[in-house]
């Protein structure tokens, strides 16, 4: 925007551009880690409760470096994706259903709010005496988990989703599939997403969970074993990294958030 | 129905067209079901027939039920009693050679214009270079150029408008239902819209039914112009405008026109009174 | 036009009366509650697993009698409340935060949500030292998970809303409190609203799984209690228990959101 | 799940699993540990995945839900037994002591169970064997709790032992090697151990089910040999035992070492019925066992002990 | 800023009020900032005074920044330059003595047509009992009794834009700032809500800033019509209107009215094609 001749001055400078901001906002994203290390490290001399970050930092490193962490994170890694795909692919169309149909969600509503909240350390003894001991039942824990999230963010989400849309999918003759995936899922996008991201997290403890229950291998293991020989760094080193991993899969999931709105 | 005679010609509906062809509305009753049970009668009964390829004006006071018998003919809207036809098949759901133009806004507000505008073919199944190609000159036409890669939040309500038309012309359907299209419009930009979509329905040949509170856009544009009452509603009145195309600024002068549009006007206003008059209100 | 009024009453469509939906979640209970009790007679279910419904109902009419039974229940519901309420305001407070930050928002975000993923009960030791025993470190943690939803929610809810109402309620000078209230609070309520659910549901299983390891009173407590013993039919008379405060919360939090935007119903 | 596969050149050849209460940490689970990392189970042709349960009642749920066999606590085995899953089985003897202890920090100046008065004893759930310890020890020196000494339920020896470090309580109940452990850096000191008050019990026993018996009887014994060669390592030859259990536990080798000289006696196959007995009586005053309905005959079978 | 000659007549700026009172634009800018940075600069330089009590109405190409103007003046949006003052007083923020309509639909749809219009009177704190009969009445005023209890989802859009209009004229601010409020109404209805605004206006002495793209409406109901460049735009002209109140239907026959539009028209249009032009598409 210059100066014209009708002698108006131009605006002032334009504001950031877009990859400025987006630069901006990881730097704002990494000052967050590293500001809470900088309070661990403060606050490290004050209480033996919290182990000094730079052991439980070193076990981190050792863990990779002597590759006693792989077999865990294998373990757990497999159970929570394999659980909250599966937890996900069950819930989303689910929720879907509920939330295109009043009759459905009047129905189903109450209902799923009480398996909802039937404890979870009650059902997986069901799961091991179904599958036994191993990825099978860690994995339905963990899908069953990721499953209410998302489940009821997804019916919250396309129950909102304006109906002056809904008209304009329907003149078009869109399908069904066309208008899920390109009226009411990226219009419900950002809520649907609260779900699958909390249900994304759910599933890391309800893996750790499960571990901690009946566990031939995985993180949740590992970290009651050091926790009982209070071993804290190294039990630290694991909660960090089952954290890290959770953070990790979440901006994977922020990222495909915004593909599916761009359509 | 009685045939408006101060039109000086007797409505003929096959007018060079096949007699089965066009839309026809048989007795269309719409009553929308409300909480406390009473429900609301908006459409008591209306009958017509647009011949295959003739433009139809819709005009009548606010609420009287145009935009919901817009939604019938667009296969939206269930009646609970008569129906609407087109080419003698009963209309049931949305067809595919219907476009619509809604009232509200009814933008992506996640896309941008160009996808926005190319949204009708893309579920159509186009291919994306062809669409976003067409959707360019159509968002040309509506004078968005420049404004491609924006997103609706960032525009006018008359641009969101524009967009909305543009992407209905786009589809090019034989059936083109628009409802207040050029509401947010200014003068100019929608005589010239207006124009663009007479000259592409005057190549294509499409029917229109075209909802609008301007009378003399309802006369400029249509061949018929179609007078609905207040609520609970029939079509009043079917106005045929027998003025000669193509028309241009002439005709907008001419006497004709004037006594067309006076025509409609007297009978428009007694049916808005009768809305005003219920408040009780009214000034004379 | 003279036409004879032939109008017909509106026709509602028969899925939306009242007592069909009754009829069909009922059906869906009982005929799972059958199933169950079919699998459970004939072994299919090993007692120990789950014992048959119709034990598990007649305990749990022993066990409401029960002299702990209002004591645990009491106590359970208690800690629930407090951590939901704490965890509710939190929630929506970060939320407003957020959605009137977006940049502080962009930020926290992903952080918020991953600390779902913390296995809080490892740090139950540190909750012993700062909070001492009893409900604290147990209302901790479930404020905690109550927390999270009730502030994605709340933030994605507000961000829902159509950019004219915000200006409506500033060009008429509505104070903070009214914008809020008056108009914020009503447009999101459909998206706070499953956020609040969720995030009571959460503070309950917070509060049970907590009890069930830590607790000396509470219903999560009679939970574990009776696992640990075997008694399965008092265990599940308790979580019965457990299932209806919570099908109740949501019965009472939907009802909320019917009562603030009655036109949605 | 698993089960016999065709047999391999030396051994039954079978490939599943072994249910274990707290395998990784606590020392009752070191004879499995050291088999394990001695390899006397492949030795014997068992490919087996020891899974850890958090506790006797866990691992006794994951036995009669199909693991073949383990090693859980006796009582809850005995609870579970009479409350419904009759197919459970005692084939052996594991841990015929009780193994906890308690704990108080260094500087206290509680020296003996009398010092109790007035104090706060942390022990894991409410109905939990360690509670049940800590009572009726307390009960027989005349305190009573309650009301002269208060009894807390925390947790875990971990948690205990912060709740004892931070004031929460007075005493934390623990359990080798970390009792052995808090000890040894300075920061802990031993109170009494439950040994020196209940003198007979039978801390864990080897489980089973009738149809494993009746099924593959020769995998339950190739089991029961690996585990008496573990024992004997540990009471004979530490220099190989004490390495072992330490990398299945992840402690320091001389820590192992430490905890192994001070719990060797204690694991036996032999089946000790005064010791079952003793659990039996536990089980009745804490109200979850009635000792009139329990049929110890179909539920222990010696002929595994007496095959060795 | 030129004042257009052909007015006959001098813009005299107090017309009998006090010369610091009323609106005074004084060089507006306003730049939106855009995710690809570059920012759209909706209003370049904006001047006018509305003097104290009078009638203007603002008129202009889609898209111009006739909407961005109003919020500028209503508070709600800070210019980059320059600024608005209202009684001398610059404007930072929303005052209690405005009321505005938008052009979006700004019902509350949680709420029913009765407790909607009297929102505005509910913030400022008028009891229940008073703010809804005064509601009452001023919904009969806009033809929607009946409606008192209905909810904006079951409105037309006409019927909507009803309520948003009832709801302003019931704070009965002192300056009005309305943004096409009678774009989706039918002529009738917009002639007698236009008639009753001029009654208000004439007891109430408001000041009044008019979005509209109806030049006969703008010219009907002014004092004077500002015609807004295209963007990046500016105040283009100042028609001062001198024709005689009270007006009546008198008024739309007289030549007077009949030179006014059409010079409006002639303006806009120059302005509309520049837009159109742009598009590089446009059809003479
Ligand atoms: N969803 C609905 N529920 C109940 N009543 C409705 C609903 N939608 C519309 N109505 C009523 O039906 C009548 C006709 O509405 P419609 O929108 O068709 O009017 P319209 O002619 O398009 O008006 P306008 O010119 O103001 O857009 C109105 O009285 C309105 O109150
Ligand atoms: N939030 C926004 N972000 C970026 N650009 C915007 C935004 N809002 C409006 N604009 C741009 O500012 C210009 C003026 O918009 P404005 O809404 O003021 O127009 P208008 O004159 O009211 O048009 P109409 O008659 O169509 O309502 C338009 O070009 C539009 O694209
Ligand atoms: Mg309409
Ligand atoms: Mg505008």
């Amino acid at each position: 925007m210059t100066t014209t001749e009708t002698g108006i001055a131009a605006p002032p400078a334009p504001r950031p551009t877009a990859s400025r901001s987006a630069w901006r906002l990881s730097v704002a994203r990494a000052a967050v880690p590293v500001a809470a290390l900088a309070c661990w490290y403060a606050l490290d001399p004050f209480s033996e409760l919290v182990p000094s970050p730079t052991d439980t930092l070193g076990r981190l490193y050792g863990g990779f470096a002597e590759g006693w962490i792989y077999p865990g994170l294998a373990a757990t890694g497999s159970a929570v994706l394999s659980g909250f795909v599966l937890g996900t692919v069950l819930a989303f169309p689910l929720g879907y259903l509920m939330g295109r149909s009043r009759t459905l969600t009047a129905i189903f509503e109450p209902l799923v709010a009480g398996t909802f909240a039937v404890p979870r350390v009650i059902l997986y003894p069901i799961l091991l005496a179904v599958f036994g001991v191993g990825l099978e039942a860690e994995m339905t824990m963990v899908a069953i988990s990721a499953f209410f999230p998302v489940l009821m963010s997804t019916a919250a989400a396309v129950r909102a989703v304006s109906g002056s849309l809904l008209k304009l999918g329907r003149s078009l003759n869109a399908s069904r599939l066309q208008l899920a995936t390109k009226i009411v899922i990226p219009e419900a996008a950002p809520s649907i997403m609260v779900g699958i991201r909390i249900g994304f997290s759910i599933a890391f403890i309800a893996a750790i969970i499960a571990e901690l229950f009946a566990a031939k291998a995985g993180l949740g293991l590992m970290i009651s074993q050091a926790f009982a020989v209070l071993d804290l760094p190294r039990m630290y080193a694991i909660v960090l990294l089952v954290m890290l991993a959770a953070f990790l899969g979440n901006m994977l999931l922020w990222w495909a958030e915004g593909r599916l709105r761009r359509g | 129905m009685r045939v408006s005679e101060s039109t000086g010609q007797q409505l003929r509906e096959a007018d060079g067209h096949g007699v089965g062809l066009g839309v026809r509305l048989d007795d269309v009753c719409v009553v929308y079901a409300t909480k406390d049970g009473e429900g609301v009668e908006a459409v008591r009964s209306a009958e017509g027939h647009i011949a295959d390829g003739r433009f139809v004006s819709l005009i009548g006071p606010s609420g009287c039920g145009k935009s919901t018998l817009l939604d019938v003919v667009g296969g939206l809207r269930t009646p609970v009693r008569g129906g609407v036809s087109i080419d003698g098949e009963p209309v049931t759901g949305p067809r595919r050679d219907t476009a619509m133009v809604f009232q509200e806004d009814s933008t992506l507000h996640w896309r941008t214009v160009l996808s926005n505008v190319a949204f009708g073919l893309e579920i159509a199944g186009v291919g994306r270079k062809e669409r976003e190609a067409a959707a360019r000159d159509m968002i040309n036409l509506v004078g968005l150029k420049g404004f491609e890669h924006r997103h609706p939040r960032e525009l006018s309500g008359g641009m969101k408008q524009r967009v909305a038309i543009a992407r209905a012309l786009l589809l090019d359907p034989r059936i083109l239902l628009m409802d207040e299209p050029f509401g947010a419009l200014d003068q100019q930009t929608r005589m010239f819209i207006g124009r663009e979509l007479l000259r592409v329905w005057d190549e294509t040949r499409k029917s229109v039914l075209f909802v609008t509170h301007d009378i003399q856009e309802a006369v400029y544009l249509s061949d018929e112009v179609w007078i609905m009452s207040a609520r609970p509603s029939h079509i009043m009145e079917k106005i045929v405008v027998d003025l000669d195309r193509p028309r241009g600024p002439e005709t907008l002068t001419s006497l004709r026109f004037h006594e067309l549009t006076s025509q409609v006007w007297e009978l428009l206003r007694a049916e808005s009174e009768k809305v005003l008059d219920a408040s009780g209100e009214l000034t004379a | 036009m003279s036409r004879a009024p032939l109008l017909a009453p509106p026709r509602v469509p028969l899925v939306h009366r009242p007592s069909f939906v009754t009829t069909a979640r009922w059906g869906i209970v009982l005929g799972a509650v059958a199933v169950l009790e079919l699998c459970a007679r004939t072994g299919l279910i090993e007692p120990l697993i789950m014992p048959a419904p119709s034990a598990m109902l007649l305990r749990l009419v022993e066990v409401v009698r029960g002299d702990e039974f209002i004591g645990d229940l009491a106590t359970t519901v208690a800690a629930v409340l407090a951590a939901f309420g704490i965890g509710a305001t939190g929630g929506l407070l970060i939320g407003i935060l957020f959605w009137r930050l977006p940049f502080v928002g962009a930020t926290f975000e992903p952080y918020l949500v991953s600390l779902y993923s913390m296995p809080t009960l490892v740090f139950y030791p540190i909750l012993l030292a700062v909070l001492g025993l009893g409900p604290a470190p147990i209302i901790a943690i479930a404020t905690t998970m109550a927390l999270i939803p009730v502030a994605l929610n709340t933030m994605v809810g507000l961000n829902s809303i159509s950019p004219t109402l915000p200006k409506l309620a500033r060009s008429l000078n509505c104070s903070r409190r009214q914008l809020y209230l008056k108009v914020l609070a009503p447009a999101a309520t459909p998206l706070i609203v499953p956020g609040l659910v969720l995030g009571f549901i959460y503070a309950m299983i917070g509060v049970i799984a907590m009890e069930f390891i830590l607790a000396s009173e509470g219903l999560g407590f009679r939970i574990g209690y009776t696992y640990r013993a075997f008694d399965m039919q008092d265990m599940y008379a308790y979580i019965l228990v457990v299932l209806v405060i919570a099908v109740a919360a949501n019965v009472l939090l939907n009802s909320i959101e019917r009562r603030v935007r009655k036109d949605m119903g | 799940g698993g089960g016999p596969s065709t047999a391999g050149p030396g051994g039954v050849g079978f490939r599943g699993e072994a249910a274990v209460a707290h395998l990784e940490s606590i020392i009752n689970a070191a004879p499995v540990l050291v088999a394990a990392g001695l390899g006397y189970f492949q030795d014997e042709g068992l490919d087996l995945d020891l899974v850890s349960f958090p506790g006797g009642t866990d691992t006794i749920r994951g036995i009669a839900s199909g693991i073949p066999f383990g090693m859980p606590a006796t009582l809850p085995g005995l609870i579970a037994f009479q409350k419904g899953q009759r197919d459970l089985r005692i084939i052996g003897g594991a841990v015929r002591e009780p193994l906890v202890n308690f704990l108080v920090p260094v500087d206290s100046e509680i020296r003996s169970i009398d010092d109790l008065r007035g104090k706060r004893i942390a022990v894991s759930q409410p109905g939990s064997i360690t509670t049940y310890f800590a009572t009726r020890i307390v009960t027989e020196r005349g305190l009573v709790p309650g009301q002269t000494v208060e009894i807390l339920n925390v947790g875990s020896p971990p948690d205990a032992w912060t709740a004892a470090q931070q004031g929460v309580a007075d005493v934390a109940w623990s359990a080798l090697p970390i009792s052995q452990r808090l000890i040894d850096e300075g920061k802990a000191r031993l109170l009494f151990e439950c040994k020196d008050h209940v003198p007979n019990w039978s801390d864990n026993t080897y489980w089973t089910t009738q149809s494993v018996i009746d099924d593959s009887p020769d995998i339950l014994q190739a089991w029961l040999r690996a585990a008496q060669r573990a024992i004997t390592a540990i009471t004979t030859d530490l220099d190989a035992a004490a390495p072992a259990y330490a990398r299945g536990a992840g402690i320091a080798d001389d820590l192992a070492r430490a905890a192994l000289e001070q719990a060797g006696s204690a694991f036996s196959l032999e089946i000790d019925m005064p010791g079952i007995e003793e659990n039996i009586r536990a089980g009745s005053e804490l109200g979850q066992l009635d000792p009139a309905a329990l049929d110890l005959e179909r539920l222990i079978v010696t002929d595994f002990v007496a095959a060795l």
